[in-house]
């Protein structure tokens, strides 16, 4: 689950990591109030869960409370890479001399928390470790030692910050290290860590993702997900304990088992090539009742590019007849018009393919193979079938 | 011969109360593992499926004198599981559980070295050494003895293929679910190397998915150690970045760990790659 | 640093172990006071760091409040094994049908703590070694992974506790490694830990240790040290960072360095016997500036058992010459009767023989080897010098 | 030939800009100790000794290839030194440091399992190879080469008993001092061992105290695998049980490691005990 800017720099605030003194505003108004409260320039940012803000044109400066009002305009309500501003950020404005990056990832190779540092901040760290790799300076973090003092001396020293910051820069790392072990984070980065013009450290930007297996001990990091900056589809799939994707392709996908649903999903952009391709991925998890599979259709449903629905469930220790009469059982309840391919392999898939067969609803088809319901998906989404 | 387990394995059943550990307990049992009992702190004393309940995994291996243990526990006490099986000193752990936080694996990932123990999983299907033993959930007919080694992120995705290598004949020495989650016990390269050391084993598949790069490690590996044929399937090719397709692992981040690298570097390592897995029994003939 | 059974056990139940509900009284007054509150019998307990309390006469139970003060007359005051009684522990009695042991002490081979429990409570763990090894079950602890429930359950398992009890043991367990953990101890244990006749776990009794070298971060567990349970001397020792232990002997020693310090005592002994052997054990530490000579001759000589003053010093880093002017002008400092020797090894021992021996103090030898020293020591103890 | 430290060691001094650091960095170089730099933090950049100050261990390591370091820092901060050492995989890392409390220690030592590190200390004045390396505060001129390993517990002690030994015209291989703390990261099974295989040791003496049962374990392992011959003296006959003889290990507890057990094991496994260190000498004639 990622967390927009000011809530990440809310949070590193709270671990002792310095953070602009700015506020988070809905409106035009209220943004008008916080700029005039903070008093001289102000950078009024977009809160949306994507990059590019900047580049896209949702990072303003405004020189007064009256030009951040009007920023907020156009700011609040415009779309970025297919999201709407919903909320702004009204930071300080701050002058400064150096951008430097400082972030915490998972090594997963290592098992360990690895943090990095570079003296390119403010671009992605991505783009640093494909332009320019030797700038990033990195130290695994040992999971029962946690992050020491020399491990953040040896970034900065890597980094060739100047001494007189090192303290400074020493109990940033520690907080920002507090702040991830504290959350569950799976990333926490601040991009960019800036020296500013009076030589203080200061978080201009904070970016944090938290663990999803985690957030069961963090009632208050799970409150904070922003259900507004997701489709709709996938709030109520995660509400119907579904695993669920939207992408921008014709079939609507639903599968048992995350592999098996991606291999599905690739199995339509083979036969079906770009323009076709999956509108979703779509993990029903394990047992497959027949309400779980009717919450799946009516998800899939939702997405108006949908044009036809493959079923691919491997029957396992359940059996394929049972989750045979549960398709038909939610079709029933959901009501659906579109073209709908079944494949049901493993356990029972014979006593499966005959219920389905004997059922003999207009639009319903049976396939023997992926392969065989991957293209008859396609032309089914093409109107050929 | 097979790997990780066979008829000489002696299995406890961590959570072997619950509903899910009873479960499958019975299935592994009807299968012809040998089960030797289970563990549910509180229960001992108590008996499942005809199986001794003991109250701490040390007790239970001291009394029945298991080499192996499947743990079936909720995300939130799986971590002490793990531990516990750790310091008993099994030398199998099969963790089957889903949703653990990747801070509790990392401790666990690091506790576990320099132990006596090896861990598949957690978030895995388990594995199955056809006509001998299954420690895990995979449905037990679906296999057949061969000489076809199975490695694998997935579950239900690894069933299709092993039914389909079943169908067309092609028995399996062992299949193994490694997991999907960004940290786990056992690698792709660890279940290579006991492969190729494997005199059971003739052929191996290997099926991935995007995220992380043990895939690229296996590439490598292969490239440099496997002189046994290896036919693959990379799942995801479609996935988007930035977004987890269901297993914590799988998700492309920082434009790392897509299924076009992890296919570009198994290939050059000599893997015959399928792009769509129902081809697999014929890369392999 | 031990603590008395009353901190002890404070400390336990602010940690959650349960602990009866008693008070400490340095008056007679006092304890009728805290048993009349209390009601019903009670037990009275000296507070003295030693170990065999019951046996000599330390602990009795009182059925009432008045029967408790004429206890507390007689055991207020009264000496056990040197240590006079203080301040007695008024606890209600308590009905138990089983008494065992729980402790925790650091395993050096093994560099981990190690939890230990036996179904043999009420007896000192060492006799239950001797005597019954098998009853004590361990567990070593991970110190980054800290104690697991599963391994108190193992020792619950172990003990053959009945599985209603289960529960309550993880707890304290749990409470008591927590108490351990937080108090730098080096031991902490509870013996017994009864199990009442109405079916609860309770901590009767308590003894913990603290790492003296912890204690710089345990400003609080430092003011507990209880000064009148020790010799005056080892209580203005410490005040003056000087290593030292009050013996039975009659000579006084003065060394730089542990190991070098127990040689020279045993060499006392060697010589001496049991009769005459060392009056302490004393280590100066590094360097040895005359105020330190200064202050341990003044420790040493506030021994009235002391007939004799060996010095031994090894001249490092440091030189023997520095070493023998301080002596000189430490003896000035303090003014001596007793007879004194003075072997200096090491650097410069020439140099520091002559300014000893132009000295030409009475009652002031000069030894050239341990041997020689010890014998003189001896011979002057006795009086034959 | 020496073990530990030699000619070839080059060392880095943790502490060096500090009272103590400073002035055995001086010392151990007018020993002819190659020191090859220092480290405090916020002081890289300056000189000590016409050596280089460096921000880290790390740094050092890089820019000299260090291959040892000693550690003089406080109490305090003596565990974030050792952690730094082991993680930049130093080889030797000798700790002078006394008053280390014992539970940041336990954490110290599993640490240094599996690391590639080994720990001298703390608490301890380090070792000395004669005319090679002098890693530590002994005084040097004390020793003088030859063929008599020394390994103990003590400081003072073991120079009385090295400098007996020179005076009676027996050089030694090196001097160990594995220090009095009751957690060491080294203990006499190791240095007996390194002088077992140690072609320029021919005689070892070990010198032991009351407290823990290290020497017990050296009394088995000489027993069942030196082949040279040893002499030893163990201190602290005459203390009482449960009082702290200055090292903080120099403890009997419940009646375990008293003098008398260690030397009745000792001698059972064929060292020649004195009774008086004086005799050690003697006692290899």
């Amino acid at each position: 689950m990622n967390l927009h800017e000011y809530q990440s720099k809310q949070r590193f605030g709270k671990f002792g990591v310095p953070i602009p003194q700015g506020k988070v505003a809905a409106s035009p108004q209220e943004v008008y109030e916080i700029a005039r409260e903070l008093g001289g320039p102000v950078v009024v940012k977009s809160q949306v869960l994507v990059g590019g803000r900047g580049k896209a044109g949702g990072i303003k400066l405004a020189q007064d409370a009256d030009e951040a009002q009007q920023l907020a305009e156009t700011i609040l309500g415009m779309q970025i890479k297919g999201l709407t501003v919903r909320k702004v950020l009204v930071d300080p404005a701050s002058k400064f001399v150096k951008e430097i990056y400082l972030g915490i990832v998972n090594d997963r190779a290592a098992g360990k928390p690895v943090m990095m540092a570079s003296s390119e901040g403010g671009v992605e760290i991505e783009e640093v470790a494909r332009t320019n790799p030797k700038a990033i300076i990195r130290e695994q973090i040992d999971p029962f030692l946690g992050l020491r003092d020399y491990q953040a001396r040896n970034l900065a020293s890597g980094i060739n910050l100047p001494r007189e910051h090192w303290r400074a820069f020493v109990k940033i790392a520690q907080s920002l290290y507090a702040c991830y072990l504290d959350s569950d984070a799976v990333l926490a980065e601040i991009n960019p860590l800036v020296i500013t013009a009076d030589g203080q450290l200061l978080a201009l930007d904070g970016k944090m993702s938290i663990d999803d297996n985690a957030l069961f001990r963090h009632a208050d990091l799970a409150e904070m997900r922003d259900t507004d900056a997701e489709p709709e589809a996938e709030t109520q799939a995660r509400a119907a304990d579904i695993s669920y994707v939207k992408l921008d392709g014709q079939i609507g996908c639903m599968v048992n088992g995350a592999g098996l649903a991606m291999t599905t999903m690739d199995m339509t952009k083979l036969f079906g090539g770009e323009e076709i391709g999956p509108a979703n991925f779509l993990d029903i998890g394990g047992g497959a009742q027949a309400d779980k599979v009717a919450a799946a259709l009516r998800i899939i449903l939702s997405d108006p590019n949908v044009k036809s629905i493959l079923v691919n469930i491997f029957g396992g220790i359940t059996r394929g007849d049972e989750v045979a009469r549960g398709i038909l059982q939610a079709r029933e309840q959901v009501g659906i018009n579109l073209p709908m391919i079944v494949r049901l392999n493993g356990t029972n898939a014979k006593e499966a393919r005959e219920i389905i067969q004997n059922a003999a609803l207009p639009n319903l088809h049976y396939a023997e193979t992926l392969t065989q319901a991957a293209q008859l998906a396609v032309s089914a989404a093409k109107g050929e079938l | 011969m097979a790997i990780l387990a066979d008829k000489n394995t002696r299995l406890i059943v961590q959570g072997i109360t619950g509903r899910e550990g009873s479960f499958h307990a019975e299935k592994m049992i009807e299968y012809g593992t040998n089960v030797v009992g289970g563990v549910t702190p509180g229960k001992g004393g108590e008996w499942v499926h005809s199986k001794p309940v003991f109250d701490t995994v040390k007790s239970a291996v001291d009394a029945t004198d298991a080499n192996a243990t499947i743990i079936y526990v909720n995300p939130q006490f799986a971590a002490d599981a793990l531990y516990e099986a750790i310091d008993a000193e099994v030398p199998l752990i099969v963790c089957i559980t889903e949703g653990i936080p990747v801070a509790d694996m990392m401790k666990v990932y690091s506790y576990l070295k320099g132990s006596k123990s090896r861990l598949l999983g957690p978030n895995c299907p388990g594995m199955l050494t056809p006509g001998q033993a299954k420690v895990g959930i995979m449905p037990g007919y679906i296999a057949t003895p061969g000489s076809v080694g199975v490695v694998s992120k997935s579950g239900t995705l690894t069933y299709e293929v092993v039914y389909a290598l079943t169908n067309k004949g092609m028995g399996q020495s062992t299949c193994v679910g490694i997991g999907g989650d960004p940290i786990i016990g056992t690698n792709f390269v660890d279940v290579l190397e006991m492969f190729e050391n494997d005199p059971a084993t003739e052929k191996v598949v290997l099926i991935g998915e995007i995220g992380g790069r043990a895939e690229i490690d296996a590439a490598e590996y292969i490239k440099t150690h496997m002189t046994k044929p290896v036919a693959g399937f990379i799942a995801g090719a479609t996935a988007p970045p930035g977004k987890r397709m269901g297993h914590a692992g799988a998700i492309v981040e920082g434009g790392e760990g897509t299924a076009e690298e992890k296919i570009n570097a198994l290939r050059a390592a000599g893997v015959r790659i399928a792009a769509n897995p129902e081809e697999i029994p014929g890369l392999l003939g």
